[in-house]
Formats: C-alpha cells, sequence, structure tokens
C-alpha cells in the first residue's frame, strides 16, 4: 500500500522534473513522446536484473552511456536538420569521413585529427547547404548523393581497410571513466546536447530553427534569413557528425570506411523517439536527448539481459510502429470516423440541441 | 536617418517595373505615400499589386526605377534590408508559422527582438498589440495551430502593426475576415497612421478601400493609371478606372425551381465542434448561397458533404439516394462535386497541364476498362475550356502559369458537364479573382444551376451572395439563423451573419 | 536589364529555349562527357561488354522501375527494398520442391502483400513513408533471422535454373527487366490509375478534396512496386542459388540512386519508368568503364554519388524551383 | 579425414559438469548462415555441461564493442569471441586482460599486439588460400594448359581473414608462374556484387582471356559460375573455366558434385563450433590447453567431396 503510494509520489515526481526539463505541456508529442519512451526504458532497465539474474552495476551505467556517446552526436546532426524541415542522409557519410580523418592525420596529435575530421565535416555540410539553400532543391536526394559519394572518397583513403590507430593513449582517454559512469566522450556528448539546448532555447535561433522547419516560405517572408540559416544547419549537422566519428574512431582505435547504413537508421529512430518529427518545425535538444538515451539504454537492455540480436530489430519496428500510428493523421481520422459512425446513428433521432 | 518633413512623402516610387522570365508583371509604377498617409492598392487580378508590394519588401528586385523611403533612395535586398528600412508587411498569403506559438510568430524576423530571449518583456509588449487589436482571447503561449484561419491572419497583421515600423504593407489583409473583424483592424491600422507611419493598403473589396484610404492609386496591366484622393470617388468609378470600362452586372434570372425530386435533402449535418445540427432541402436549378463569417460553419457544410470532415454524422440524399458522409471517395461517387476555398493547396494540380485538371475528376469515364483514350480526353478538355472561357493555347500549359481567374475558371470547369455530378458545391467561388473573372465563373455557376444541378456556395461577401444566391440562408456559430428568398435587404444578411450586435 | 526590345540577346535568348530542348541538350552534353571516357576505354566497345552492362543493370533496374511508380505517386521512398528482396528469396528457394510456377506465384504473393501493406498504411493513414518503411524493414530483417535462425536458404528442388537461361545470349532478367519497364511506362501513361498516380503525387490534398482513389492509388503503386522487388528477389535467389538474411545487400540505396539518376522528383508527380531504365544503366555503364579502365571499388562508389548529386541538381533546376 | 586432428570432441564433454560456470559469446549473430550453425553447434555442444552461455553475438562491429565490454563487465569464467573489426576489438581485448577476464578468440585471428594476450582457436586462412591455388593449378594442369589467366574476387579487404587468404593463394600460385591473376577485386562478402563484378571482368577479359576464377566462399563462386554462364562460357570439364572457392557450404558441395565448382576447402562452421566448444570444456576443467590451436583444414575436390557433403551441409 505505502510501497504503491510512493511508487505514485515518485511517478508523480520524475513526471513533474522531467516535464520541466523537457517543456512546459505535456499534450503536446514533442514533449510526451520523448518523456514516455525514456520513462519505458529506464522503467525496463531497472527491471532488467529480474530477466538477467544480476544487479545492475555502475559500469552497466556506463556501457550504456558509451552506447550514447556512440550514437549521440549523430543524432543531435540529424535531429536538427529534422527540425528544421530537412534530412541529412548524408551525416553517416560524414561519420564514416570524420573517423577515417581523425584516424589517419591524428597519429602524433590527436587535437589535429579532430579538428582535420571537424574542418571536414563543416566543409561538406556548408557545401550541402549551401546547393539545398540556394537551389531549394529537396534534401534527401541531396544528402543521399553525398552519402554515396563521401562514401566513396573514404574507400579511397583507405583503399577499402579498415585503418588502425595506433596512439593508444587518446583510445584509453576518451574512453577512461569518470565518476564510474560517465567518459570524455559522453560528457563531450551531453555537453554538446546540453549547449544545443541552452542556445536554442534561449535565442532567437531556436525559434527561427522552428520556423524554418514549419513553414519555410512564411519563415523568409516574416524576415528570417533562412537561406543562411539552412547552410548554418548543414554545416552544424556536418560538423557534429564528423566529431562523433572521430571520437568513435579514436575509441575503437581505427576507423572503418563503411560503417554501414546502421547508425544512421539508429539516429532517426533516436530523433523520432525525441518527438521530432520528418515534417519537420517540432523538437527540441532536450528531447533529441531523451531519445537517444532511450536508443542507448534498450540496446544496453538487450546486451545485459543477453537477449538474441534481432529481439533488438523487433523492439526498434515496434517503437517505430508507435510512432507511426501516433503520428499518422490518417490514423486519427479513421478513429473519427468510426466514433461519427457509431454516434451516426443516435445523432438521426431528431430534436437535439443545436449547439455545435 | 533622415525624418521627411511633416506631412512630405515617406515613400516615393518612381518608375517601378519588373517582369518575370521576360514577361513584364509590372511596367511603369510611380506613386507616392505621405507620413502618417493610408494609400489603396486597386486594380484586377494580376495588375501588378503584390509584384509592387514584393519590390516594396524586398521580396523582389525591381528591374527598373528606384524606391525612396524617407528621402533615401533604398536598394531592397531581402526581407531583412527592407525591415531595416522601416518596411513591415503582411503577405498575400497568410505567413505565420503554424508549429509556433503566437508570441513566437509576434517575435519571427523583427528586427527589434534581442538575440537572447526576454520572454518577460516580449510577453507583455505581445500582449499589448494583441489587445489593441480586439484580441483579448488569444493567448500569446497558445500554439498558432490551435486558432482559426481568422485569426491567424489578424495575428499576423498585429505583428505588422506592433513592430514600429514606417511603413506598413497589408496585401489583402481582410480576405478571409468577416465585417466585424474587418473594423477591428481598420481601427488599428488608422491607429497607427495616427502615429506618423504610412500604410499601403491592397484590396479587391473596394467599399473597403474607399473607406478607410485617403489616397487611391489604380493599376491596369502593370501601370498606374490613376491616382486620387478616395474622398467622393464611387466603387462603380473605381471599378471604370481599373478595367477602363463599366463592369457588366449579370441579371439575376431566378430560373424555375425543378422537381423537387431533384433536390439535394440534409438533415441534422454536425461536425463536433463546427456545426450542429444543419437541415436544408436544396432543389435542383436554383443556387443556394450559405451566407456566413469565418467560423459559421458555412463552409462546413460543404466540406462535410464532400466527405471532408471524418467527424460528420447526419444524413444527405441527393435525388432520393443516399450521401455517403466521412469519405470524399464516396461522396465523389454519390455526385457531389466540391470546389475548395483553398486553390492551391486543396484544389488543382498546378504542375499540371490544364488539360490533366479539366479531366481529373472524370478519368474512368473517360476511359475504357481503366485504359485512357487520348482523343476522348482531348475532345473533353476541349470542351470544358470552351464551355469555362479558358483560351484554348493554354490548355497544355501548367494550370501553375495561368492567372488566378483562370486557374479558378479550371477548377469550376472540371466539375462541369459531368453525367456524375448532380450537385456542385463551391467554397468561396471567386476568392481573390478580380471583377472581370467573377461576373464569368458567376455565369458559369448560374448556367450549371439552369442544366439541373443543385448547386450551393459558401460566401462571406454580402454583394457575391446578393448577385448571385436564389435563396440566401446565412449562418452563425455552426447553426443555421434564417433563410431568405426573392428580395431581400444586405442590412438583414450582415445582422444574421453577425448577430445583430453590429449595425450594417 | 534585359530590355524586351533586345530579345535576340545571348542570355535573353537562352532563356527562352524551351526546357524539353534544355534539357535534351543537358543529357547530351553529359551522355558526351560519360561517352567519350566510355568508347575510348580498350574492350569497352564489345558485345560481351554491352551484354555484361546489360546483364549488371537487370537486379537493381527491375526494383528501381517499381520505385519510380512509388516516387510519382508521392510516397517518395521505400527503405524497406533489400529485407524484402531478401525474403521473397528465401519464399522462392524454400518453396522451389511444390514446382517453379508456385514458387514464383508464392515469392510474387510474398511480395506485393508486404509492400502493399505498407503502401495501405501511407495511403490511407498517411503515414510518413520513411518511418514506416525503417519500421518495417527491421520488422521484416527481425523476423526473417528470428524464422530462419540465420540460416541459408537452400533449393528443394532445381526447377529455378531455367531463370538462368540467357536466350539470344542475354539473361532472362533483361528481358524481365525492359518488360516490365514497358509495362510499368504504359500502365503511367495510358491507363486510368497511372494519371491518377501523377496526380496524387502532385498534390495529395487536392487529389483526396476532388475524391480520387488516393488510397487504391497508393496501394497500387506500391503493390507493382513489391512485385518488381519481388521478381528482383527471385533472380537474386536463382542467381545465387541460395539465400541468407543479407541477400538484398545494397538494393535500397542502388535503386533510389537509379530512379533518381532517371531524373524522377522525389517529391512526386513527375518521372517516367523508360529515364529509370536509363538511370540503371547509366550507373552500370560508369561503373563498367571505371572497372574496365582499373579503378578501385571507392572510385566508382564515389563518381556514383557524384553522378546521382549532379542529376538531382540538374532536374531539380530545370524542372523549376522548389516546392516549399 | 575429413575430421579435424584436434582432439575428439565427442568424449570431452559429456561427462563432465560444469554448472555454475559463466561463459559469455561474443560472436557473429544469427543474421550470417555460417555464425547461426556456429552459435547452434557450440551451445549444443556445451548443453550437457551446464554451463552458462550469455548471448552477445551480433553482426554490427561497433555493437560487438559495446557488448564484449558488457561482457568484461560481466566477469565470466571465459569470454569467447569471435573478432568482427580486428583493430577495433584490440583495445577492450587489452581492458579484459586489466580486469583479468581470459578471453577465447576461435576463427579469425586477433590483432596482433594482442595476439599473446589470448587464447585462440583459428581457422587456418593462409592454408585455405593455399588449396584454392592448388585447385586452380591442378585443374589447369588436368586440362593441359601452359598457361592460364586467373581473376580473383576476394571477400571484404580489411579483414585479416581475407589478407591471410590472398597470402596463402599467393605463395602457392608463386610456384606456378605460367598461371597469373590479371584481376583482383573486392566483393565484399556479398553474394550480389560478385555477379555483377565477374559479369563485368568477364566481359573485360572476353572468353580467352580468363580461364580459372576464385571466388573466396562458396556463396561468391556460385555468382561467378552463373554469370560465366550466362556469358557463354563452359564451366569445367575439358576446357571450362575452371573456379574454385575457399570455404564450404552445402550450395558448394552440389555444385562441386554436378561438376561445375572445381574445388573449395573446409573452415566449416561445425568443425570450428566443436574444437572450440571442447577447448572451453578443457580450459574450464584445468586441462590447461595449448593457448592457440589451428583447426585442420581440408581440401574439397571432386575426387573426395563425399567425405566432406556432410560436415559441410549446414551452411
Ligand atoms: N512568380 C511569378 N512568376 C511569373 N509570373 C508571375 C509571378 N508572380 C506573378 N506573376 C504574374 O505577374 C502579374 C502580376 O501579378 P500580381 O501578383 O502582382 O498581381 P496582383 O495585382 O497582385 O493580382 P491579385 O489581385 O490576383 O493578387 C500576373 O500576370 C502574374 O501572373
Ligand atoms: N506563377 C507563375 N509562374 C510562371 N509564369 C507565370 C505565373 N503567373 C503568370 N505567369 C505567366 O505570365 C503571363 C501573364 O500572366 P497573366 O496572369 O497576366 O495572363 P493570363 O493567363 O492571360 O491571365 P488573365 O486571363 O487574367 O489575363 C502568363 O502568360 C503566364 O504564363
Ligand atoms: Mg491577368
Ligand atoms: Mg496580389
Amino acid at each position: 500500500m505505502t510501497g504503491q503510494m510512493t511508487g505514485q509520489m515518485i511517478g508523480r515526481m520524475t513526471r513533474r522534473v522531467i516535464g520541466r526539463m523537457i517543456g512546459r505541456s505535456w499534450g503536446r508529442p514533442e514533449h510526451a513522446m520523448p518523456a514516455i519512451s525514456l520513462l519505458l526504458v529506464l522503467a525496463a532497465f531497472a527491471c532488467s536484473p529480474l530477466l538477467s539474474g544480476r544487479p545492475l552495476e555502475a559500469f552497466d551505467v556506463y556501457n550504456a552511456s558509451q552506447g550514447f556517446a556512440q550514437l549521440g552526436l549523430l543524432a543531435l546532426a540529424i535531429g536538427i536538420t529534422m527540425i528544421a524541415g530537412e534530412f541529412d542522409l548524408s551525416v553517416a557519410g560524414t561519420y564514416a569521413l570524420g573517423g577515417m580523418l581523425a584516424v589517419q592525420t591524428g597519429a602524433h596529435s590527436p587535437v589535429m585529427g579532430v579538428l582535420a575530421a571537424v574542418a571536414a565535416g563543416a566543409a561538406v555540410g556548408a557545401v550541402q547547404g549551401g546547393l539545398i539553400a540556394r537551389l531549394r532543391v529537396p534534401s534527401l536526394p541531396v544528402t543521399l548523393a553525398t552519402y554515396i559519394a563521401l562514401l566513396g572518397l573514404t574507400y579511397t583513403m583507405s583503399g577499402g581497410l579498415s585503418v588502425t590507430y595506433a596512439n593508444a593513449d587518446a583510445t584509453l582517454w576518451v574512453d577512461q571513466q569518470i565518476a564510474g559512469v560517465l567518459s570524455p566522450r559522453s560528457l563531450l556528448t551531453l555537453v554538446a546536447f546540453l549547449l544545443a539546448a541552452v542556445v536554442l532555447g534561449g535565442t532567437k535561433l531556436g525559434r527561427e530553427l522552428r520556423a524554418i522547419g514549419g513553414d519555410r516560405r512564411a519563415s523568409r517572408v516574416a524576415g528570417v534569413g533562412v537561406d543562411r540559416r539552412i547552410v548554418g544547419i548543414f554545416t552544424l549537422s556536418g560538423t557534429l557528425a564528423a566529431l562523433g566519428g572521430a571520437l568513435l574512431g579514436y575509441s575503437y582505435a581505427s576507423a572503418n570506411p563503411d560503417p554501414g547504413l546502421q547508425p544512421l537508421i539508429l539516429a532517426i529512430v533516436a530523433a523520432l523517439l525525441g518527438g521530432v518529427s520528418l515534417a519537420g518545425g517540432r523538437g527540441a535538444p532536450l528531447g533529441l536527448l531523451a531519445g537517444t538515451l532511450s536508443v542507448a539504454l534498450l540496446a544496453q537492455i538487450v546486451a545485459v539481459t543477453a537477449l538474441p540480436d534481432f529481439s533488438t530489430q523487433l523492439l526498434y519496428a515496434a517503437l517505430l510502429a508507435v510512432i507511426v500510428a501516433v503520428e499518422s493523421p490518417g490514423l486519427r481520422q479513421a478513429i473519427e470516423r468510426l466514433r461519427a459512425r457509431r454516434t451516426g446513428s443516435t445523432a438521426m433521432t431528431p430534436s437535439q440541441g443545436g449547439r455545435p | 536617418m533622415s525624418q521627411p518633413e511633416r506631412g512630405g512623402p515617406l515613400l516615393r516610387v518612381e518608375g517601378l517595373a519588373h517582369a518575370f522570365n521576360g514577361v513584364p508583371a509590372v511596367q511603369q509604377v510611380s506613386f507616392t505615400v505621405g507620413a502618417g498617409q493610408i494609400h489603396g492598392l486597386c486594380g484586377h487580378n494580376g495588375a501588378g499589386k503584390s509584384t509592387v508590394v514584393k519590390m516594396l519588401s524586398g521580396q523582389l528586385a525591381p528591374d527598373r526605377g528606384r524606391i525612396v523611403i524617407g528621402g533615401e533612395t533604398v536598394e531592397l535586398r531581402g526581407r531583412q534590408a527592407a525591415q531595416r528600412a522601416g518596411v513591415a508587411l503582411v503577405d498575400q498569403e497568410l505567413s505565420v508559422v503554424p508549429a509556433l506559438t503566437v508570441l513566437d510568430n509576434m517575435l519571427l524576423g523583427d528586427l527589434g527582438v534581442p538575440f537572447v530571449n526576454r520572454r518577460r518583456a516580449a510577453a507583455a509588449r505581445c500582449r499589448r498589440i494583441l489587445d489593441d487589436l480586439g484580441l483579448e482571447r488569444i493567448d500569446p503561449d497558445q500554439p498558432l495551430s490551435a486558432l482559426g484561419i481568422g485569426e491567424r491572419q489578424l495575428v499576423e497583421i498585429a505583428k505588422a502593426l506592433g513592430q514600429n515600423a514606417r511603413l506598413v504593407i497589408l496585401d489583402e489583409p481582410t480576405a478571409t475576415f468577416s465585417d466585424a473583424e474587418s473594423r477591428h483592424v481598420f481601427a488599428a491600422i488608422r491607429r497607427v497612421a495616427a502615429t506618423g507611419c504610412s500604410v499601403v493598403f491592397v484590396s479587391h473589396r473596394l467599399a473597403e478601400v474607399l473607406d478607410l484610404c485617403d489616397v487611391v492609386t489604380v493599376l491596369r496591366d502593370g501601370r498606374d493609371v490613376a491616382t486620387g484622393p478616395a474622398a467622393g470617388l464611387t466603387v462603380d468609378e473605381l471599378i471604370t478606372r481599373m478595367l477602363g470600362e463599366t463592369s457588366h452586372r449579370p441579371s439575376a434570372a431566378r430560373g424555375p425551381a425543378q422537381d423537387p425530386a431533384h433536390a439535394l435533402r440534409i438533415e441534422n449535418l454536425r461536425v463536433p465542434g463546427r456545426l450542429g445540427g444543419f437541415t436544408l432541402t436544396a432543389p435542383a436549378g436554383r443556387v443556394h448561397a450559405l451566407a456566413g463569417q469565418l467560423g459559421s460553419g458555412a463552409s462546413d457544410v460543404l466540406r462535410a458533404l464532400a466527405g471532408l470532415h471524418p467527424g460528420a454524422t447526419g444524413t444527405a440524399e441527393l435525388r432520393g439516394r443516399p450521401v455517403p458522409l466521412r469519405d470524399p471517395v464516396r461522396a465523389a461517387r454519390g455526385g457531389v462535386a466540391f470546389v475548395s476555398g483553398d486553390r492551391k493547396s486543396e484544389g488543382l494540380f498546378l504542375g499540371k497541364p490544364s488539360a490533366w485538371n479539366l479531366v481529373a475528376t472524370r478519368l474512368p469515364a473517360l476511359g475504357r476498362a481503366g485504359v485512357l483514350r487520348p482523343g476522348h480526353e482531348r475532345r473533353a478538355a476541349r470542351a470544358l475550356a470552351e464551355r469555362s472561357g479558358l483560351p484554348g493555347e493554354r490548355l497544355d500549359d501548367p494550370v501553375g502559369t495561368l492567372s488566378g481567374g483562370n486557374q479558378q475558371k479550371v477548377f469550376v470547369g472540371r466539375c462541369l458537364e459531368n453525367a456524375d455530378v448532380l450537385a456542385l458545391l463551391l467554397d468561396e467561388p471567386t476568392r481573390g479573382v478580380d471583377v472581370g473573372g467573377r461576373a464569368a465563373i458567376h455565369r458559369l455557376l448560374r448556367q450549371a444551376a439552369d442544366s439541373g444541378l443543385v448547386v450551393i456556395f459558401a460566401s462571406t461577401e454580402l454583394e457575391e451572395l446578393l448577385e448571385l444566391g436564389d435563396v440566401i440562408v446565412t449562418m452563425r456559430d455552426g447553426r443555421m439563423v434564417g433563410r431568405h428568398e426573392g428580395d431581400v435587404d444586405g442590412a438583414l444578411l450582415m445582422r444574421d451573419m453577425t448577430g445583430g450586435a453590429e449595425h450594417a | 536589364m534585359t530590355a524586351e526590345t533586345g530579345a535576340v540577346a545571348a542570355d535573353g535568348s537562352a532563356r527562352r529555349w524551351p526546357p524539353r530542348v534544355v534539357t535534351a541538350g543537358l543529357a547530351v552534353i553529359l551522355l558526351a562527357l560519360l561517352l567519350i571516357p566510355a568508347v575510348t576505354t580498350p574492350r569497352f566497345l564489345t558485345l560481351d561488354n554491352a551484354r555484361a552492362i546489360l546483364a549488371s543493370a537487370a537486379f537493381v533496374g527491375i526494383t528501381s522501375v517499381g520505385a519510380t511508380m512509388v516516387m510519382i505517386a508521392g510516397s517518395g521512398v521505400s527503405l524497406a527494398t533489400s529485407q524484402i528482396a531478401t525474403v521473397v528469396a528465401m519464399f522462392f528457394l524454400g518453396t522451389q520442391h511444390l514446382g517453379l510456377g508456385a514458387a514464383l506465384l508464392i515469392a510474387l504473393a510474398a511480395g506485393v502483400a508486404l509492400n502493399a501493406f505498407q503502401g495501405a498504411v501511407i495511403g490511407y493513414w498517411k503515414a510518413d513513408p520513411i518511418v514506416l518503411t525503417i519500421a518495417g524493414g527491421f520488422a521484416i530483417g527481425g523476423a526473417a533471422t528470428w524464422f530462419s535462425g540465420g540460416t541459408t536458404v537452400y533449393p528443394g528442388a532445381r526447377g529455378f535454373e531455367v531463370l538462368n537461361a540467357t536466350p539470344l545470349g542475354l539473361p532472362l532478367a533483361v528481358y524481365v527487366l525492359l518488360a516490365v519497364t514497358v509495362v510499368v511506362e504504359w500502365t503511367l501513361r495510358r491507363t486510368t490509375a497511372g494519371r491518377q498516380m501523377y496526380l496524387v503525387g502532385e498534390n495529395r490534398a487536392a487529389a483526396r478534396a476532388a475524391g480520387l482513389p488516393v488510397g487504391r492509388v497508393t496501394v497500387l503503386a506500391w503493390a507493382v512496386s513489391g512485385a518488381c522487388v519481388a521478381l528482383t528477389g527471385v533472380f537474386l535467389a536463382s542467381f545465387t542459388t541460395s539465400a541468407t538474411v543479407t541477400l538484398g545487400g545494397t538494393l535500397t540505396l542502388d535503386a533510389i540512386a537509379a530512379v533518381l539518376v532517371g531524373g524522377t522528383a522525389i517529391s512526386g508527380g513527375h518521372g517516367s519508368a523508360v529515364r529509370t531504365l536509363g538511370g540503371a544503366v547509366l550507373i552500370s555503364v560508369i561503373s563498367d568503364v571505371l572497372l574496365l579502365r582499373g579503378y578501385s571499388t571507392g572510385v566508382q562508389i564515389l563518381v556514383k554519388g557524384v553522378l546521382v548529386l549532379t542529376v538531382v541538381l540538374v532536374v531539380h533546376v530545370r524542372s523549376g524551383r522548389g516546392r516549399r | 579425414g575429413g575430421r579435424p586432428a584436434a582432439p575428439s570432441p565427442s568424449g570431452g564433454t559429456s561427462g563432465t559438469s560444469l554448472s555454475g560456470r559463466t561463459i559469455a559469446l561474443v560472436g557473429y549473430g544469427n543474421g550470417n548462415p555460417w555464425g547461426a550453425y556456429f552459435n547452434k553447434v557450440f551451445t549444443e555442444r556445451l548443453a550437457p555441461t551446464g554451463v552458462k552461455i550469455g548471448d552477445m553475438t551480433t553482426m554490427d562491429p561497433g555493437t560487438q564493442v559495446q557488448k564484449f565490454n558488457q561482457a568484461v563487465a560481466q566477469k565470466p569464467d571465459l569470454i569467447v569471441v569471435s573478432i568482427l573489426d580486428t583493430t577495433a576489438m584490440a583495445v577492450p581485448i587489452k581492458k579484459a586482460g586489466a580486469a583479468g577476464v581470459p578471453v577465447l578468440v576461435f576463427d579469425g585471428p586477433p590483432d596482433p599486439s594482442v595476439a599473446d594476450a589470448v587464447m585462440s582457436v583459428l581457422s587456418d586462412n593462409e592454408k585455405l588460400g593455399e588449396y584454392a591455388a592448388q585447385n586452380i593449378i591442378e585443374g589447369l594442369k588436368a586440362q593441359g594448359r601452359d598457361s592460364g589467366d586467373i581473376i580473383v574476387l576476394t571477400g571484404t579487404k580489411s579483414m585479416l581473414v581475407t589478407q591471410h587468404r590472398m597470402k596463402g593463394f599467393n605463395k602457392v600460385l608463386a610456384t606456378a608462374p605460367q598461371y597469373k591473376v590479371v584481376d583482383e577485386q573486392d566483393a565484399n562478402w556479398d553474394p550480389q556484387l560478385s555477379g555483377t563484378i565477374a559479369q563485368q571482368l568477364l566481359a573485360k577479359h572476353g572468353k580467352d582471356g580468363v580461364q580459372a576464377a576464385y571466388g573466396m566462399a562458396d556463396y561468391m563462386a556460385l555468382p561467378i559460375i552463373q554469370a560465366a554462364k550466362q556469358a557463354g562460357f563452359t564451366i569445367g570439364g575439358k576446357d571450362g573455366l575452371i573456379v574454385t572457392s575457399s570455404n564450404c557450404f552445402k550450395a558448394g558441395i552440389d555444385s562441386i558434385k554436378a561438376g561445375e565448382l572445381y574445388g573449395t576447402a573446409t573452415e566449416d562452421p561445425g568443425t570450428i563450433a566443436e574444437q572450440t566448444a571442447d577447448y572451453v570444456v578443457r580450459y574450464l576443467t584445468g586441462k590447461n590447453p595449448p593457448r592457440s590451436e589451428t583447426v585442420q583444414e581440408e581440401r574439397v575436390t571432386a575426387a573426395n567431396v563425399g567425405e566432406f557433403a556432410e560436415q559441410c551441409s549446414h551452411a
């Protein structure tokens, strides 16, 4: 009885805290979606010892946070472009390029490697942003083409081989444990999210970002420098993705010319769980953070409980199915239609009040 | 910035010209606007009003001519440059972002807003501006998507009026308004003008132009043909200047009511939150008008009949056969054709040839066993183009390259001479269409009714209602208020539509 | 300052060329740019090589011709293509013992059903195709691994060998590619359903308000595309004679790339199956030339990306501004 | 003989009880037939001993690092791992060493920097490459050719497995200088890509330009055969194309029987699984097996295909 009550209280409190963290209104999907998914996954994580038969340790959290670091910058990059109503598939290529460049140029000075990666990522992003903004091309085909081209580039750079990173100090440094559960890599990722949250929440950039995603033409007429912002957004997404790739390259002490589509797809899943919609105009960095944490924790749950690999795929499919159901306007209409058909027959009886 | 001497021109436009891909839209336009003056721009569709507005607001660069604001020649490269020069704009197309809150929309793109948010100060200012426009009911933290179209437009106007600009340009700001809302807006415009800010006002509602403006400039074919004080002008004089000849008003020939079996019977039609229990019998051969301001439910009646309201309940019968609700495909099969008020996003296939658009809804009839017959299709398109007064040589052009009036002719023409169509429902059939195009469309609707179709249209414009409606049904707050047949007084309609609170 | 009178000015007259002429001109220039290095490549202009190019374009080509229809109908792209091809291949090989005809029918039915289901959710519920097909890909891939336990599916009989036949020296898949292209192009241009696909793709809201059967048209486009994916899956299975969960490989993006190189617009309403065929062959030609000239896989991929980018930009600029 | 020379597994496992002991299997995921059959045999072999196996399998190199770290944290008695990205796994293996968790690598070799830190049961990839070259030389010689051009479609070049196979292949081929490789392409362990590349290479060199082809796995060699048939080549026989491969799958065995594939070699998952399971039992029961064992690989051709049909029929 009391347990149930404290449970309820804790539930209410977390809800309030997270609610405040993510935004004020609960009714809107960009707040509800990340909060609910994070709470569900956290609960599942807390319950995972029931399946694994082993209590959770700090290391489990550390490993989850490493997963978060692996995905985070990519999810932030693609999430921000999605808020702006664009869709940057090329981050998967920039991610690979960033890792390759960092590993190839950063043997002596890891910082130099990161800088090279970030500069290349920013340049690729800026060029794409420029094309998309100036020519008003839809971003999906452009970024898809860039992705293919970048993949070819990393292949050419490495001769199709994985490249080893010999600087063991850097490798150990990026993954050393901080406070038991974090590492410089995950800390940096977290900082990137918080920075994005502060900048987008506290300045007019956030408003403009969502406006550009919500209605491009109207933002332009309202006086937003849309083209410049789009170039900026793509530059940022390229930078973040390249940084993510560079850190991953250091962490693995190797760079793979073709990391495949898996990281990209997981980043999209994270962004969608984070309350971003592909239509644009919706979402916030803290929501993205919650979405990314959800995906990272989910992967960790599968690892802790030693579930087979395909169950992760089925879980993602189920989560996305929920998103599809929540987001498709047609489903809502179908439900409305059904309800109307049900009440329609009763409404046939005459002399009902005329109030709408 | 140097202030102009009191009463001197704040804005001077000299020999402005602009061509789209070599086709001139504006050829030679000059006028001046004094500080504190409200200046009207009139002209039929395609006369070049919006193109002038776009040049003044930095959206288009003039090919020739110059713009002088406050004594300085300005080059407005982009909206931001125009804003720096003190120009605020309400665009012809609704330009607010539904994804943002009301407050965010008011702040969006405003150069006076600091880079770092200061919410409290901004909210207070926003509240004040909204109250000024009589919008106490709107909460600045509401998402804009929660508001209706009319309220969104009001927010955009509030935003422009609140920007501390030297020149406010409003391009057809009242197209979606009730007369009561218009009055609120006019009062606010006058208040702003009283502070010395100049106003350029574009509208097709000529009476309100004459009512509001100090000076009117008439454009025709991209040239200014007349400028003069509004006082003393009449609507007919204005129309004469716009068209170069007096406009022709179609005689309101009331056709004989046809067999009552050929009627559309609507019973107890409801749409949750919009329409409560609407009942009407509309016999064929008569044009029925639904008169109501925005949000009155007039257009919801049409949308529900067209199957576009998934939550609609009630019954409808056409020639004794039930019309299925809640499903546009089955509604169309039941003989209902719907012409939406939003031509661009819910009407035409802008990138496709006019011919395709004209036959889009009758493809199964033109083909055999699902296979198209190009000859049949071509003949049908030609016949329809002729019938609806569209130049035949435009048939292969993408419909998006036609003028607004011609686009609307295609839209209406699509529903004509179709054996499957028994009832024609039109929402604001002449929104944004010039006087000539409007008469042509009215003629088409009259012919359609005479040929035995049920014709119902919804409109907010008194003039159009009186001109075209044989039977006028007034609506307010989702309910029917009155039904008028034969001679009817415009003032009476107005009272019905506005709840008698205002004296028309 | 373009004076209306001096219309003969060089830049002015260029603008007045009809778009068709300009597009054709650009296509000629692009082809020339490609063909000059091609014909100067030793062994490029041989019958064997032409055959190899067609043969290597066939698998991706069949899928991309179907994907063209989906893109024209305004549903964008499917990201579940390679998973569906894989599952179809498994069904096809797993049912060989029932005879070739039965196995073919089952495989086609599986492809059509899986794709049409997604099309229905998109057409009737207006779901976002990208989110939906990512979910579909996860579900289909996960389920395939689950049920097959990851093992390879081997045929119980060798009936499928017929599909590896080479009448007149060309693989059967090439004929199927040509047939599929003709059928899809004819459907798009000459049938009511095809016309409705263009209309729905051009403006879905308008199509709905006009009472066009948006849902049915979308399902049909996805079903045809599903049949094409299934055909690819069947040929893949016959070619490799066994199927594992990774059989689909990079089919998804390869097919999209071919459609884009064919100049179909991702926003819907425009495009043609014949041009997609051209796109698929063009990609094939380029990788062939690069291979013959001894460039590495990386360069081949790089050039493919640049080609897709170029065509997307050119097509977009030619067809007028973006829609946003 | 078809059996590996390692200690017979059948006797080793059945009697011992290892209940209470745990191992983590960070192997190839079930999404890959080789891995799926390995996992099946490995698990079945160890089931009677009662040892608890944590399933950490995956096909994604990134996920593998994470799962391996997870395994280290759970401190099992042994981590059994097959490596997807050799360099990426080096640091985690070092960390396992630091945490005192023993690691057993199977199939492909670990990064040289950690080779001494782990135990291993390795396929003999160099041998597999040698066998492929032997098959080709034998086949061409039997056709009486005193020259021959060869094309090679490799697995993913970045993998050590691929590199080792090529090393062995080139070594043996150097003994017959009259036969030479005219083209070598990375086909990324992808059957479809193998088919496409084969089509183009065969066209490039023409019917007289290619006498033999090496596809690094059966599922890569078979698409070469298909492509060759469609290009009008004859396969095998007195003067046809000699196609060989180097690890056996059921489809390959069938093809050898049909007289198309000239030969292949073992490296079948079942054998390695048995030997790895056996190694685990010996290690956990304190029998101190040697640090590194190599699975004995066998060459398979039409001459001895019957012997290996069963062994090679599981993937
Ligand atoms: N973007 C454009 N591209 C090509 N032609 C255009 C474009 N915009 C407008 N036009 C053409 O320029 C001319 C002037 O159009 P404009 O929009 O200025 O007219 P308007 O007077 O505002 O008409 P309306 O009353 O319908 O708003 C018309 O012929 C129109 O078709
Ligand atoms: N939005 C547009 N995009 C491209 N071209 C346009 C656009 N609007 C108009 N045009 C072109 O500008 C020319 C002039 O347009 P305008 O609307 O004045 O002519 P119209 O179609 O004959 O109309 P009306 O019947 O009202 O006179 C047209 O021939 C048309 O091709
Ligand atoms: Mg005109
Ligand atoms: Mg206008």
